[in-house]
């Protein structure tokens, strides 16, 4: 495991780069002047104790926060191409289909498994007739497949929580995201449906670039390639260490994100 | 693969949908404006008549009588209020009691039931109240008060109180299954009673749509026309007990409008002007109260 | 969004005398409420159903109502109902979905909006009456038709659409509109695909209490639609609807009494077939389409 | 690709796309508002409602005959059917009493047939005849107690009929009483809201048209029709004038009537509608 974290700070570059963000709720500061970057097809994890600003500097990277009213974001997020996700103007549909996202809760439609599936897939464009095999391909990623596939008629609310969670993670699959993040995907699931998301998390390296908020640093130190540290400080989340995981975990040089960290071991 | 020119289009078209229901919205809006300023240019000849004040100020309503006309209509807007007020004065007991019944006690089945015949009975033509009162209700209050016409203030209520008493229980209702599950269980897990559950949850927390559903009826009850008109009696005066006859606005409209000459007419939409901003001001103020409450509450 | 019952409440703890009380007066108020609209359908019952017959369904008016049937009736309320539906429905669905995803709840235009529906929920159906006979009847040349007394029980019954769909919308999941957003749908696919079903039941419950509401209204229709008790052949035609018919027999016609509970009894149960028609129509939608059994 | 999307997307509101066609073809109907049939004649009759189903009757007798006319008759009030006849908003207006000298002037009055108002009390109430004076004093509240008319003892209740009736008109003639001067107890509209508020209190007095009341009675609803001035309401003592209070059915025109409605008018005139009016509690004019 370590060596594999250890190994990755300066081969990649950055997929997704960002530059002195700041969010703000009126005049609530969540996150102030964080400047990150994810490289590409590695895990990166958000760490860092309650109400430091994880979560909304997540939802900023595929401009979420825009559904939040009096939510104002600034500073730069780009895509490896260019592409300037900060931007008032960008494409914010089609840059949320390059960004997939899964949330702490389970949230499928309350329809049937397949419209999960067909509503997101039609609106970005794929045919109906290849629908039903990207769904199979994203369905078996997930290993959903087997459980559910004499029943995609059904409701997606009938399945258990892992299962919801696991079919969240095929719909975003499915649009060929070249992120995906992940707001603390294991936090409402029992330790064995935990396990499986995590495994799954795990599986996506290499293939996709992925962000992932979580409070179980043992988590965190099972599959991430980078961490970074968030911190409440001076009134506002900010980023307070960064780097492999290999060497934040195991010694910090913020102190804050030292105590913090040393509790995992305590 | 998806082009930025797609997603134009799917902007372009998400603009559109959003203009539709704006427009869909402002209609239904604007449509109330569309009625009050139709009621000011009915009631226009007698505001240019100056007969506006003589409304608040007279005493009587005679408006056809050639010897002496007077145009009060206070006493007429005192009996919409208290007619009212006494309907869903006895409603909501009765309502939120049975609702309460309905979801903590009863077996579902029971339920769907009530419900579905709360449906039914909001088809219930006024007329057919307002005949069932006047042949029931009434005989009752002579019984009751042999000395009195029968047709009255408290038939009046109690008509009105049946009318919106299935506004009243399911909206009630509507609100008790919308209580979170989790602080239902939440008492049941510091080992409150049913009995105390009901009343320091589950009432509070809906608390603000049974609000909602007594307002609704309120307004429904002071804009009853065809049920008041057979059982309040009529008479344009401030009652001295509930077994005295009253007259809400609406009665008189119903009563006099087919038969009224052209001024007379315009004395009527002028008292339903009048009317509908009396009850503009009881709405307006919750409402404004209410979502007040909503933007405290609900902001981020 | 399923009403059934929850049994961990209904279960839940009984304490003494507090319970029995509640439970006591709760079931006194219940079968208050039955009993009295027992008492009532039970009168119509017993003066109006020895007049009916297949053919009181299906004949014509006869002697102003004190003969024959409530044929022509029965399609002019439908007909009336129709007119009023088919401009309500989006209406206030549309700005319920307005009100409820397009704008903030605080804003000043969002507060406008709702205050002007509930105003519009407290103006008197009489008043609605004189509004219509003026507005469409006159100055929109529609004249004493099923198409004007359709529209002006459309203006009425908007307030409560409005209300029910919004109630509805607002007590969704509030994770999904962030699952729709994140997948890169746009708004429109949003409400139509997603938060309109969802929200369906909902809906549903209120277009059917609009329905009762609007095949009740006497007042209104009075202005409106007319007395004709012929076949319409065109919503531009003048026609009677049954609760005017009630109305005018309970008032006008000497010994149309019992005709007036038969009359009301028909209506009585012309609610019930679209009730339920509505509720199994839509249940059978989302079955086929959206809501596969759990 | 995106060519593809922009067409789903357009055309992806399956859901609502068969209400879209009901909503297009529903705003075309509502565009569409053409007259009908042409060839046809309709004639609009509005106006009292005491009036109007007798008028409905007989239309529908001239409708079998005369198929290219239509006739339609809606209630609302004398005072409506002298104002829509004057106005033209209705080719004929209805009106249930004698026309003013002032309406006389535009309108021309046709008199259908006769009718008389009566004075009702319940059943069981013991006192069977009032004369004018006794009405006088009940209507003024002068006399409380049905005891000072020769009943029992119980209060007397008040109806009467709301302002602009002309039942209330010709009632208050006869009596030479302002609207003013009456102190009533109830206030009703109908005719058969007066009957039933006398059958709910049996100490209620009211008045109502003769037709409504005798047909009432006859079916078994527990009222009786007063002995008025010594004359027993009916339909003989009204056609023969020896009872006080009635009051002429007319149909108005103003100078500019078709020649369809003026047929009409003619045939609700003639004796062919003698039956119908009988078999509405009315006098038919000789």
């Amino acid at each position: 495991m370590n060596s594999v974290n250890d190994s990755t700070e300066t081969e990649s570059i950055a997929r997704l780069s960002v530059t002195s963000l700041t969010v703000r709720y009126g005049d609530l500061v969540a996150v102030r002047d964080v400047t990150l970057a994810f490289p590409d097809g590695r895990i990166t994890a958000l760490v860092g104790p309650s109400g430091c600003g994880k979560s909304s500097f997540l939802h900023s990277l595929n401009r979420l926060t825009d559904l939040i009213p009096g939510c104002r974001v600034t500073g730069g997020i780009r895509l490896f191409d260019g592409t300037d996700i900060a931007h008032p103007r960008a494409d914010v549909l089609a840059l949320r289909r390059r960004i997939g996202i899964v949330f702490q809760r389970p949230n499928p439609f309350p329809q049937s498994i397949r419209r999960n599936f067909e509503i997101p897939l039609r609106e970005h464009g794929w045919h109906r007739r290849d629908i039903p095999d990207k769904m199979e391909t994203v369905l078996r990623q997930v290993g959903l497949w087997k459980e559910v596939s004499d029943r995609l008629h059904k409701s997606a609310v009938a399945l258990s929580g892992g299962q919801q969670q696991r079919l969240c993670l095929a719909r975003a699959l499915a649009l060929d995201p070249e992120v995906i993040l992940f707001d603390e995907p294991c936090s409402a699931l029992d330790p064995i449906a935990s396990g499986v998301v995590e495994d799954l998390i795990h599986s996506l390296r290499d293939r996709l670039t992925v962000a992932i908020v979580t409070h179980n640093l043992a988590q965190a130190r099972r599959i991430a390639d980078h961490v970074a540290v968030f911190w409440h400080r001076d009134g506002a989340g900010q980023l307070i260490e960064s780097g492999p995981a290999g060497r934040v975990l195991a010694a910090p040089s913020d102190p804050d994100a030292m105590s913090y960290l040393g509790g995992m071991r305590g | 693969m998806t082009s930025s020119k797609s997603t134009t289009l799917s902007r372009s078209l998400d603009r559109v949908f959003r203009g539709v229901l704006g427009l869909l919205a402002a209609v239904s809006g604007g449509m109330v404006l569309l009625i009050v300023s139709y009621l000011v240019t009915g009631a226009w000849p007698a505001i240019e008549a100056g007969r506006l004040a003589a409304f608040f100020t007279d005493e009587r309503w005679q408006p056809g009588s050639a010897r002496d006309p007077q145009f009060g209509v206070v006493s007429m807007l005192v009996g919409s209020l208290l007619v009212t007020l006494l309907a869903v004065g006895l409603a909501t007991p009765v309502g939120v009691a049975s609702a309460v019944f309905h979801r903590f006690y009863a077996p579902p089945v029971l339920e769907r039931w009530n419900r579905r015949m709360l449906e039914l009975l909001i088809g219930v033509p006024a007329v057919v109240f307002g005949f069932w009162g006047l042949m029931t209700v009434v005989p009752l209050i002579v019984r009751l008060a042999p000395e009195t016409p029968g047709q009255s203030l408290l038939a009046g209520g109690i008509v009105l109180a049946l009318m919106i008493l299935p506004i009243v229980t399911l909206t009630t209702q509507a609100a008790l299954q919308a209580v979170p599950r989790a602080q239902l269980l939440a008492a049941a897990g510091l080992g409150l009673g049913r009995a105390r559950t009901i009343w320091a949850v589950a009432l509070p927390a809906a608390r603000g749509g049974i609000g909602a559903g007594v307002l609704l009826s309120l307004a429904r009850a002071i804009g009853e026309t065809m049920a008041v008109v057979l059982v309040c009696g009529n008479i344009p005066q401030i009652p001295d007990s509930l077994f005295d006859p009253i007259r809400p606005v609406t009665s008189t409209i119903a009563l006099e409008m087919g038969y009224a000459t052209a001024s007379h007419k315009a004395l009527l939409f002028c008292a339903g002007l009048v009317l509908v901003l009396f009850t503009a001001v009881f709405v307006g103020w919750h409402s404004f109260r209410r979502q007040m409450a909503d933007t405290g509450t609900g902001g981020a | 969004m399923s009403f059934s019952a929850d049994s961990s409440t209904r279960t839940a703890t009984r304490s003494g005398w507090a319970d029995r009380a509640f439970g006591f007066a709760g079931g006194a108020a219940a079968f208050l409420t039955a009993g009295l609209f027992g008492w009532i359908v039970w009168d119509l019952i017993r003066l109006g159903w020895p007049h009916l017959s297949w053919s009181f369904f299906t004949g014509e008016v006869e002697d102003a109502g004190r003969q024959g049937g409530v044929g022509p009736l029965l399609i002019s309320s439908v007909l009336i109902l129709v007119c009023c539906l088919v401009p309500a429905v989006p209406l206030g669905v549309g700005c319920a979905l307005w009100l409820s995803e397009c704008v903030r709840r605080g804003s000043l235009t969002a507060r406008l909006v709702t205050g002007g529906v509930d105003l519009l929920a407290s103006v008197p159906s009489i008043v609605f009456g004189l509004f219509g006979m003026v507005f469409f009847c006159q100055k929109l040349g529609m004249g004493f038709s099923i198409l004007s007394g359709g529209l002006t029980l459309a203006g009425m019954i908007l307030p409560i659409l409005v209300r029910t769909t919004l109630t509805a919308l607002e007590s969704l999941p509030a994770d999904l509109r962030p699952a729709a957003a994140a997948l890169g749908l746009t708004r429109t696919t949003s409400i139509v695909r997603i938060l309109l079903p969802a929200a369906m039941p909902g809906i549903v419950v209120g277009v059917t209490l609009g329905i009762g509401r609007a095949l009740s209204e006497t007042a209104a229709l009075l202005f409106t639609s007319g007395y004709s008790v012929r076949w319409p052949e065109s919503i531009h035609d003048s026609g009677r609807a049954l609760s005017v018919h009630i109305y005018d027999l309970a008032l006008n016609v000497a010994n149309g009494g019992p005709m007036a509970s038969s009359t009301a009894l028909v209506l009585l149960a012309l609610i019930l077939i679209i009730n339920a028609a509505a509720v199994m129509l839509s249940e059978r939608w989302m079955r086929r389409r959206y809501h596969p059994e759990a | 690709m995106g060519n593809d999307f922009s067409m789903n997307s357009v055309f992806s509101f399956a859901v609502s796309r068969k209400y879209w066609v009901l909503l297009g073809g529903f705003s075309l109907s509502l565009a569409s508002c053409s007259k009908r049939e042409a060839g046809v004649e309709t004639i609009t009759l509005t106006g009292s409602s005491t009036v109007a189903p007798l008028v409905a009757d007989a239309a529908k007798r001239y409708e079998e005959s005369h198929p290219a006319v239509r006739i339609e008759v809606q209630s609302g009030g004398s005072s409506r059917g002298l104002a829509d006849a004057g106005s033209g908003v209705a080719d004929l207006g209805m009106v249930s009493r004698a026309l003013t000298l002032e309406e006389a002037k535009t309108l021309k009055a046709h008199r259908i047939a006769a009718d008389g108002v009566c004075v009702i009390l319940h059943k069981d109430n013991p006192v069977a005849e009032l004369n004018r004076q006794q009405l006088i004093d009940i209507y003024t509240k002068k006399a409380v107690n049905w005891s000072t008319v020769g009943g029992a003892d119980a209060p007397i209740v008040v109806a009467n009929k709301a302002e602009g009736r002309s039942t209330l008109e010709v009632f208050l003639h006869f009596l030479g009483l302002d609207n003013a001067d009456v102190k009533a107890d109830v206030v009703v509209g109908e005719n058969l809201h007066v009957i039933n508020s006398v059958v709910s209190n049996p100490n209620t007095v009211g008045y109502v048209s003769i037709g409504t009341a005798a047909s009432e009675a006859k079916n078994g609803t527990p009222i009786k029709l007063v002995i008025t001035e010594g004359i027993t309401p009916s339909m003989e003592t009204v056609a023969d004038g020896t009872f006080p209070i009635t009051r002429p059915l007319n149909v108005v025109e103003d100078a500019q009537t078709s020649a369809a409605a003026a047929a009409f008018l003619q045939f609700l005139t003639s004796p062919a509608i003698h039956d119908l009016v009988e078999k509405h509690y009315f006098v038919p004019v000789p």
